[in-house]
Order: structure tokens, then sequence, then C-alpha cells
């Protein structure tokens, strides 16, 4: 190595420059509540965390519009920072962490289950509050008191339109197919013990993350001859793909997916409804004329067009719970109180409805929001209008 | 039975696609040196190329394709004749070169077309059917374009003073540019026409199957496993092993299911590597 | 003929002491810092640059690997595995394991693999990644499948917890630390060879070097110091996870080890400073993200061939050799004496 | 130093094939320590290859090769030099980017040599200009004093065998005098065997008391070259043309 001490000492003063960056100091003027956002922006699930981070800055609109929190009496200006959590466990804690130091106490998102566990450690040594989402089997629970559920998981939703799924398509047997990581297994998995529940024999098939060509997969299904599959939680891509291959090959049973909406991407993805012949699936907000305003509203007070993707309401209602928790509060830092506030809150929202907390069945904690939701249906080849479906509730 | 030979025909469908791709990525590897990790970026471009031109512009799908696979041509073309070609001997350098044009193309894309699928569908969409067996017409269409492209590749290269000159290229640049041929003329055509191969492939298989920014990933990946099956810059290697990639994929996910079906293919190729270094058809294990 | 003696500084060399020093000197930052975003920041890069040794190890041999995530895996999973099971949570011993584990499992691994040069060995390590993957799928009861392990205890310094975000920092450090020791032991005492190696195999075997003698040597401390960043990451996240060690994130080792400069052990931890900051600093862009990253990587190889750092040496070696020419013969020859000693 | 006789390379039936291409067959000479032995023959008549064969680069596809009766077939590059048997490069083969000092260095920690071996070439690098040239870049030297250099790596491992292929390609007339200056170093202070792979007959002429002519693979004809160098079928096969491409 022909290094000379000079050129070492440089290079290194280049290093130590790059190491001095600059920090962001807190603000210590008029009262300022921060919501934080940590979410996916970039690559292929960007729509989510743009839907989630649209939501949040017209809540916060709102709440300044309407003065709605005070801090000391005092009317507090609401801001948002939002950073990409680039759908990866470290890019959410890194997120997290990130906020922690601009002095964030409120977390709204993630949206997919590795970042939740990314980010719940980290929340957890800055005592954050967490509105997240993510269906993991382990997405909330006792060990986390701040971390709430912003909608609930299968275990809320599934055994509800399975029902209806089953009246309208009378299936006995279904497979359900969902790729082999931790946002496929633990919906395939409830959502397959929610058929046995209703008395359809289930079973599961999962395929590697990435594949572009489903055929063999079909083929596989094809030769379970199932009376009905389910795509879980597949990507909308994925699902469009399948629904198309097991078409080709001859399937005429009922397609489900119970994982999350992306209806539209799937029917243009499959070819068009006549594709999709009998399809079922989740829709997390019942939109009717009342959950429209919203977009109206976003308009006039946002002066663009809302994000595309129909988790905004969803993400909507869920800010305005942490936003009504802060005001009851009054406070913006201290999280067991603003958690305590919010647990307390009835769960209702002006445009999409009443509903309740629920979750103390399946993760032993009961901070999971129930909104009315949907529930979509394509009967050979004509969409039906979504079916509106209370908030599900434990029993 | 009837199951071995339906599954065997969705193994070759398969493999056509492969083929296809694996093609392009050999060639700039045995004629360059070159690891494209663009490769996959090319094949999304060639797709969202032929979808914007029949939906935006309205062109017939054929023309779509011609347009898709002359447009990843170019792009690939520009590429190599004024960033790629000033560190072609830099393996390392090339692989950052290409790895970063990849995340450029590829967020590019997301930020033009959206992150959601559009509707993009095969003009023809029927299947053949009869006594269990299922065939969509799509599939063979891909298959007939794939043996033209093959048989066309294999002219170029072995029948054409372009591939005479490829070759000596590839096999040693100071003696091949000391005899006349020019790199700097060359490299560009050759990597053009890989590029344009991925293009081609795209704009014909993501109508097929679906179209979105990310779908490069998978494609890079596959491509990899075939051309280290077949023998690296073996042009009948990718051959040979997109169908075998394809054949194993069909049988190993319709019998084992998807996850293990893939570990199945891993570590058969992993295998194949460690009793046979240079691929089922490579030359000797190259030093670049 | 004139014995050059070197002095023990100079065979050390400059950019390992001055990367072991900045390592040493980050823990300051838990010491001063009060910022959770300078904790996570340093602890990213740290963890980055633990990631990148490895690259660098191998690329001390004309070796690219994409195998940093498999090792990591091994050395990450290995920790959470002994933490849940058998609850052990002393640092020194489960660091000593997040080696050791990776260590051991590259020795038949490298018999296979090492063989294969060139690209070859690219494609391979890419594949090992892809296997990393299913494998911890498809076993749940060891690896907790694609849920990962959570809950892993927390970490203990005779028997003091280190739980807060400056307790896990310090592991970092710790640990980042001893793979920068690890890696510049290696790559010192066996510059001469390493260099032969990866300039001119053929010659350096005809010379007698048993070349796959110190392959199979940097590739398993090179696995070792991935395990030690896999044992880093599963500590401040407090979970392993398949997603932390996705085929792809190889990449972006592969990256800070190039385009901080593979010519010197700096390389490594300027690349990873640079592009951690970076990525922090675009991931504010969302959506432009991956485009920028692109970029800034088109536009350093371009303009920067040697990485920053061997592109900022080469500047002031110019700069060095017009204003003083009489001392450009001295370090070279300081490095030849080691035959002669 | 083992006693005369006792470093005797034999080369018996050797053979090579790659795929269906048969570079060389039932190749047998013995060459007695000390000795200097020529190989000649056409481009492609496989004599670069010998040399890979049996400096263990490659394996043979037949034969054996043995460094006084040890079996040296079939062991890897490293093993065979550490035995005694070390190759020269036909084309510059140095470690480019390390200076020459670096690269002698090398040499001798690889052939686990002591400082003792620095002792033994200091003539050796004055006589061919190499010492002031010892902190230079290895590829930034002349052409010519990139070969010597290559031959000096070869000589400080201390081989009892040394095996060059082509030395003299490409250096000018004063530089050829070197390889003849290099061989009888290597003859008197090694007591090494040489074995010359080369084209150009003056040097030939000059070094070997024996040689073998290869032709497509076979043996053609061996024994001094004033006798062999005048056969007939050796002239056709060989000599004729070379001795124009050469001038």
């Amino acid at each position: 190595m022909k290094t000379t001490r000079r050129n070492v000492i440089l290079s290194g003063a280049a290093v130590g420059a790059a190491m001095v960056v600059p920090r962001m100091a807190a603000f210590a003027a008029a009262p300022e509540v921060k919501l934080g956002v940590v979410g996916v922006l970039s690559g292929p699930a960007a729509q989510w965390g743009l839907a989630l981070r649209g939501a949040v800055e017209f809540v916060a609109a709102e709440a300044n519009r309407d003065g709605l929190i005070k801090i000391d009496g005092q009317p507090a200006n609401v801001s948002v920072v939002a950073i990409d959590s680039k759908y990866t466990a470290e890019g959410a804690a890194a997120a997290a962490n990130s906020l922690a130091g601009q002095g964030v106490k409120m977390i709204l998102g993630p949206i997919g289950s590795p970042e939740l566990t990314g980010i719940k450690p980290i929340a957890l040594r800055n005592s954050m509050l967490v509105m997240g989402n993510g269906y993991a089997k382990d997405a909330i629970g006792p060990q986390w008191p701040l971390v709430f559920h912003q909608g609930p998981g299968p275990s809320g939703w599934a055994d509800p339109i399975i029902k209806i799924a089953k009246a309208k398509f009378g299936m006995k047997s279904v497979v359900v197919v969902a790729p082999n990581d931790q946002g496929g297994t633990d919906i395939a998995s409830v959502d397959a013990q929610a058929y046995k529940a209703n008395g359809i024999a289930a079973t599961e098939e999962y395929y590697q993350r990435g594949t572009t060509n489903f055929a063999p997969i079909v083929t596989r299904i094809m030769n379970q001859k199932p009376e009905a599959v389910d795509l879980a939680s597949s990507p909308p891509g994925d699902a469009g793909i399948m629904v198309k291959q097991l078409r080709q090959a001859g399937f005429e049973g009922a397609i489900g997916r119970l994982g999350g909406p992306g209806y539209s991407e799937i029917s243009r993805v499959a070819g068009g409804d006549e594709v999709l012949k009998d399809f079922y699936w989740y829709e997390p907000v019942f939109i009717d004329e009342k959950v429209l305003k919203i977009a109206d509203d976003y308009k006039t007070l946002m002066k663009t067009e809302r994000p595309e993707n129909n988790l905004f309401f969803q993400w909507v209602s869920a800010a305005r719970m942490v936003a009504k928790a802060i005001a009851k509060a009054g406070t913006a830092t201290d999280t067991q109180k603003i958690a305590a506030a919010l647990r307390s809150l009835p769960v209702e929202d002006p445009n999409l409805g009443a509903g309740g907390w629920i979750g103390q069945k399946f993760f032993g904690v009961n901070q999971e929001l129930s909104f009315p939701f949907g529930v979509g249906l394509v009967v050979n080849g004509k969409v039906q209008p979504v079916q509106r479906v209370d908030a599900a509730t434990e029993t | 039975m009837e199951g071995l030979v339906a599954t065997g025909l969705i193994g070759i469908s398969l493999g056509a696609q492969y083929a296809l791709l694996a093609l392009g990525f050999t060639l700039i590897f045995g004629i360059l040196g070159v690891v494209n990790f663009a490769h996959g970026g090319f094949y999304v471009l060639g797709g969202y190329i032929a979808y914007a031109t029949t939906t935006h512009l309205g062109a017939p799908y054929p023309v779509a394709v011609v347009i898709a696979a002359l447009g990843t041509a170019g792009l690939g073309y520009v590429f190599e004749r004024f960033l790629l070609e000033r560190l072609v001997d830099d393996h390392l350098a090339t692989l950052m070169l290409t790895l970063g044009l990849y995340l450029m193309m590829s967020s590019g894309i997301l930020v033009v077309f959206g992150p959601e699928s559009p509707s993009f569908e095969f003009p023809i969409t029927g299947v053949l059917r009869g006594g269990g067996f299922y065939f969509p017409l799509q599939n063979l269409i891909v298959l007939a374009v794939c043996i033209v492209a093959i048989v066309t590749l294999y002219w170029l290269v072995y029948h054409t003073d372009f591939g005479r000159a490829l070759r000596a290229l590839a096999d040693d640049r100071a003696v091949a540019a000391a005899q006349g041929l020019r790199p700097k003329l060359l490299f560009p055509l050759a990597f053009a026409l890989a590029t344009g191969l991925a293009g081609l492939t795209g704009a014909l298989v993501t109508p097929i199957l679906s179209l979105a920014p990310h779908i490069g990933d998978p494609v890079l990946a596959t491509s990899f496993l075939i051309v280290i099956l077949g023998g690296l810059g073996s042009v009948g290697g990718a051959t040979v092993a997109a169908f075998i990639v394809g054949l194993i994929e069909a049988y190993s996910a319709v019998y084992l299911g998807g996850s293990k079906g893939a570990l199945a293919l891993f570590t058969l190729v992993l295998l194949m590597l460690v009793i046979r270094p240079s691929g089922l058809f490579g030359r000797e294990a190259r030093g670049a | 003929m004139n014995p050059y003696r070197s002095t023990l500084f100079q065979r050390i060399g400059f950019g390992e002491t001055l990367t072991v020093a900045l390592i040493a000197l980050t823990f300051l930052v838990p010491a001063f810092a009060t910022n959770p975003i300078v904790f996570s920041v340093t602890n990213q890069v740290l963890v980055a640059s633990t990631a990148a040794f490895s690259v660098y190890i191998m690329l001390r041999m004309n070796l690219l690997t994409f195998a940093v995530p498999t090792f990591m895996a091994l050395g990450g999973y290995t920790v959470a595995i002994f933490g849940l099971r058998f609850g052990v949570t002393d640092v020194v011993l489960l660091a000593a394991l997040a080696f050791v584990v990776p260590a051991l499992f590259a020795l038949p691994l490298g018999a296979l693999v090492l063989r294969l040069r060139g690209v070859y060995f690219v494609l391979v390590t890419f594949v090992l990644t892809e296997i990393t993957q299913l494998v911890l799928f498809e076993t749940p009861g060891l690896s907790g499948g694609s849920n990962g392990l959570v809950g892993i205890p927390i970490v203990t310094f005779f028997g003091i917890p280190l739980a807060d975000n400056r307790a896990v920092l310090e592991v970092t450090i710790g640990l980042a630390l001893v793979a920068a020791l690890v890696t510049a032991a290696l790559t010192v005492r066996f510059r001469q060879h390493f260099a032969a190696i990866e300039e001119n195999e053929l010659l350096a075997q005809s010379l007698g070097l048993v070349v796959w003698h110190y392959k199979a040597l940097g590739f398993v401390v090179a696995a070792g110091v991935s395990g030690l960043a896999g044992f880093a990451l599963v500590n401040m996240l407090l979970m392993a996870h398949p997603s932390s060690f996705n085929p792809l994130s190889s990449v972006n080792y592969i990256a800070y080890a190039i385009i901080g400069g593979k010519g010197s052990m700096l390389g490594p931890v300027v690349g990873a400073t640079v592009l951690v900051f970076a990525s922090d600093l675009f991931a504010i862009k969302g959506e432009y993200s991956q485009f920028l990253f692109g970029f800034l990587l088109v536009t350093v190889v371009l303009v920067a061939r040697d990485g920053i750092v061997g592109t900022i040496r080469r500047w002031i070696c110019r700069s060095a050799r017009t204003s003083s020419e009489d001392r450009k013969a001295a370090v070279p020859l300081a490095v030849a004496s080691e035959g002669r000693s | 130093m083992s006693p005369s006789g006792h470093e005797t390379l034999e080369v018996v039936g050797l053979s090579k094939r790659f795929g269906g291409l048969q570079v060389f067959q039932e190749i047998s000479f013995t060459l007695p320590q000390g000795e200097v032995l020529g190989v000649i023959g056409p481009n492609g008549a496989g004599k670069t290859t010998l040399i890979n064969v049996i400096s263990g680069k490659l394996a043979p596809t037949a034969g054996r090769v043995l460094l006084g009766r040890r079996e040296m077939t079939g062991q890897p590059l490293h093993a065979v030099s550490r035995a005694g048997i070390m190759r020269s490069f036909q084309q510059t083969n140095t470690f480019s980017t390390a200076s020459v000092g670096e690269n002698i260095a090398r040499a001798i920690t690889f052939s686990g040599g002591g400082s003792a071996a620095w002792q033994a070439i200091t003539g050796m690098l004055d006589e061919f200009e190499l010492a002031p040239r010892l902190d230079e870049q290895s590829d930034k030297l002349p052409y010519g004093l990139q070969k010597m250099l290559g031959l000096v790596l070869a000589f400080v491992t201390r081989p009892k065998v040394l095996l060059l292929d082509e030395p003299a390609a490409g250096l000018e007339g004063r530089e050829r005098g070197r390889v003849d200056s290099f061989v009888r170093h290597a003859r008197e202070e090694l007591g090494c065997s040489v074995l010359i792979v080369e084209h150009d007959m003056d040097l030939i002429r000059r070094l070997c008391p024996n040689i073998l002519v290869l032709d497509a693979g076979r043996l053609l004809a061996s024994g001094p070259p004033a006798e062999v160098l005048a056969r007939k079928d050796v002239i056709d096969a060989y000599v004729g043309a070379v001795e124009e491409e050469v001038a």
C-alpha cells in the first residue's frame, strides 16, 4: 500500500468532514405537535405509503383549521414528518430513530408486518406511540402497550367475508395461496383457520416471492381440485396473473382475496371482470358518499387530488383518532397519557361511522381499531356493489 | 401421466421466456465481459414502451413490440457507447454502473407510469384444450418468437461478419483490435442487440403475465441461474439451460410446492457449479 | 544493498490505523451525543461498515462476494437462537459465537465455491443468498420461518444489561471495532500474499504460494466478520428476521466497499458513511430515493474510478509528487523489505 | 543441494487433450540435472501446453512427470513449484502494480526463502540493470527488463528444474545475451537443469547441447541441434518457415 502520512491525514479529514452533518435542532417555540409518518414511499409498494402520508397530512391540516389540539390552552400547530421505511424492518427502525431524533413522539404507520416488527423495539426504547398496520400474528400485544393497530387483520374480518362468500358461491373446499414470507404466511394461515371454522376444507400453498409465472403453482392447485381459491395477501400483480392463469387452466370456481384491497389492479392484470368471473375480496373501507366526502374535503384543503389508494380513508380515520387522543390528553409528549386517552375514546369517525376497540382475544390487548368495512363481489363477470359489513367484533 | 405431460408443456413455455432473457444476458457477458445488472430493467422498459405505444399512440401490438425492441436497443447502445465503454475492462465498475442504471430506470418508470400494473393485454387470449391438456395460444406465439430469435441470433453470431468480429473480440480483444476490428463500434452494437432482446421479451411477456415497475428483479435472478447452469457466455448453453430451468421449475413447483420447488432449483444449480464449475456448456471459467 | 527497515507504524499501514482509530472514536458518540438520530445513523454506518469489511477482505483476493447476507444471517440467527433457547446473554460470548459459527460454515462452503473464479464466484455467492432466504422460510422450527425470531433477551456485559439506545450503540461499536481489528490484522499480516493473488494468481501459485490456503483463510474470516455485522443488526432490531438478510442487500455492502474505494480499508467506512447518509437523506424524498441512489452510484463510478478514498489519495499523491520528489521511494521499499528481514 | 543425478526430470508418455483437440501425445524425455534441453517446433505444436502440464498448471490426460523419481503428475502448481520445478512465462508476467523490489520479495516469501536469497541475486540485478530500478513499478519497466524480472523471480525460488517459455521472444539482439547469462547463472549457482522453449535458433544453438522437435503434438526428432536441424523432415516441418519469421 503506497500510503503516505500526509495523504492519509487529508483523506481522514475529508471523512471527518463528511461525518459532521447538519443536526436538526428541536424546535422550542409555540406549541408544536409533530406527527411522524413511517411508510414505504419508494419501490413497488409506494402507493400504500403515499396514501398514508396524504391521510396524515390531511388530518394535520384539518386539526390546524379547526384548532383541535390545544397545549396549555394554546392552539398547537400540527406538522407532519414523513420518512421512507423502504418496506424493510431496518428501514422502519431507522425511520423511527430519525423521528425520535426530531422529537416526534407519535408515529402513524408503518404499513407492513416486517416494518412493524422493526419499529416496535425502537418505539419501546423511545416510548413512542405507534398507530400501525400489518397483519402479522404478533402485530400488537401486551408487551407493547404504546402500539396500536390501525385496523383489524384477517382475524377480524376473514370470518364475516367467508360467511358471505359461502352463502353466495357455496364452496366446500378452498386452497389458500400466498407468498412464502411473513406477509404471506401470517395471513394465509389465519384465513385457512377461518375457512375451517366455517366447515370449508382448506389447504395452504406458498410460492416464492418474486415468482413471475404462476402456471406451475396453478397446476398444483388444480391437482387438488378445490372448489375455490383464496389468494390471501398475494400482491395484486401476482394475484392478477394467478387469476388469469387459473382461468386459462380451466378453473371454474370462485376466487377470493382475503388479504387487502387491490381489486381494480387485479382485474386489470387478469384481463377484466369476465376473467375474474366469481370473485370476492376484502375492502378495508366501505366507501359510500359520506366517505367520499373526505376526498372533496381533501381537495379543498390540500388543493390537490387525494392519493389514489383507498387505504387513504382508513388512515384518515386512524390519524383522526390519534389527533383526538392528543387533544384529549392535552400533551404532545406524554405518550402514556395519550395512549390512555386513545384507549378511552369511543371509536367513531364523522365519515366512516362507528366501530369499537378489539384485539383482546387474538392479540391479548384491546388496541385494534375496528370500523365498518366492505366485501367486494364479482358474480358471473359482473361487479356487484360493495357490501357493507358492520365493524368486526370479537365474540 | 397426463399431469407429467401437462407440467412439461408449462415447463417448455417457461423455458422459452427464460431463453429469450438469458440469451441477451449471456451475450453481453460473453462478448464484453460485463455482468449486466440492468438486464431486468430493459425487460421492464420494453414492456412499458409497448404498453405506451399501444395505449397512447394506438399502434397495433406487433408494431409496438418492434418499437419496444428498437427503443431498448437504442438506449442500450447509448448507455454502452457513452458510459459503459469507458470502464469496460473493470468488472467491478461495470457492475456498479449497470446497477446504478437499473435503479434509475426502475424508479424512473415508477415515477412516469405509477406503481400499479396498467391494463396491458395480449391481443390473443385463446387456449388450446383437449384431453386434460391446455396450452394458451399466447405461449405458443412466445415459443415461436423465441425459436425465431434464437435461430436469428445463432445465424448472426456464427454466420455473419458481424458475429465473427464479435467472437474474435470476445476471445482476445487486443489481438482482434490489432487486426482492425473496432471495439468502439462493435461493443455498443452487441450491447444494443442484447438489450433489444430483453426489451422484445418484455414487450412479449408482460402482457401475458403482468407489467409493473419492479418486475425486473426476478428477471435478473432467473437470468443469473440460467447462465450459471448453461455456462457464462455460451449461447447454446443458455438456450438449453433455460429450458432445463423451466422444466425443473415446473415439475418442482407442481410436485413439491412453490417454495420448496425454488429451493430445489437453487440447490441443484449450486451442486451443478460444484461438480462442473464452468456450467453445462461453458469453457474454462473466465478470469474476468 | 541498503536494507531499509520499515517502522512498525509503516508496516501496520496508515489506512488500517486510521480506520481502527475512527471506529474507536465513535465511542465518543454514545458518551456525548443525546440525539437519537445521531445514534441511529452511527449504528447504521457501523453495521454497514462491518459488513463491507467482509466484502473488502474478499476483494483483496479479487473475489467479489454477494454472500455477506448469508453469513450475517448465520451470525444473527446464532445469537438469536442462543439467546432464546439457551438464555445466553453475555455479549462477549455471543460475539464469539457470531464470529465462529459463520466461520465454521464457511470452511466446507469455501472448499466448494473457492474453486470458482471471477464472475462464476460472483454468481454462485448470489445464489447462496437466495438459498439462505429459502432455508430460513423452510425451517420454521429453528429460525422461526417467515416470522423470524422475536423477543430476544437483552444482551449483558458482565451481568449489566445493555438495553437503551446508548448501550445498543456501544455494542455495535464494540463489534465494529473487533471486526476492524480482525480485518486489519488479516490484511496487513498477509498483505503481500493477498496482493499477489489479486494481481496475478497464476504467478503467485507458480512461485510456490499455496493460494487456496489464503483464499480459504480470507473467506472464513470474512464470514466471521459478516457474522459480527449480523449480530449488531439483530441486537439493534431485537429480532432476527429474514427481511434483514435479503439477497439484494448484498448489493449495498458491495457498493459501500467499491464507492468508498476498494484499495484501502478506509474505503468501506467512507463508502458506508456517505451512502448511509445519502440514503437517509434521499429517504425523505421518498419516491425519488432509488433514482438518486442510482445516480450517485453512476456518478461516483464514472468520476472517481478508484472510489472516494482512492481518488482523494491520487489527488494528494499528485500534489505531493510535485512538491517533494525525493520521498516517493521510501514507502514501496519499506514494504519490499519484508522479504529481506 | 543433492548430488548430481538425483534431480533428473523424467517425462514419460505424456499426453494432453482438450475435449476433442489433441494438443500433444506420448511425449517422453529425460532432463538430467544440470543440463540444458531445447524444445522447438512451429506455433501450435504444443510447446507451451507441455510446460503448463509439466509445471502442474494443467493435469495431463495420460503419462507421468517425475522429478528424481518423485511423482509430480497431477500435483497442483504450488506443490510442483515447491518441489523444484519452476517455470517462466512467455508473456511478461510479474505483479504488475508492485515495485521490482516487492516482486522479488514476494517470490522469496512465497517460495520459503530467506534473506540469503537477496545476496544470491545481487550480481544478477546489477548485470541486468534492475538494481537501480528496485523501486519502480514493474509494469513501467521497459519490456526487456520486465522479462528479465520474470526470470529473476523464477531464479530466487532456487529451483532444481527451470522451464523457460520463449525467454528471448520480443527481446532485441543485445538483450538476448542476457538470457544466455541467466542460464549460465542458473546452472553454475543453482546446479539447475533448464528446459528452453524458443524460436531463436541461434540462442538454441548457443545454449542447448540437445534439442527436441515437436510437430503437431508429436516428438519429431531429438539430438544435438546441428544434427537435428539438418534433417530434412525437421526442415520441412519447421525450420525454413520460422527462420524467415524470426528474421
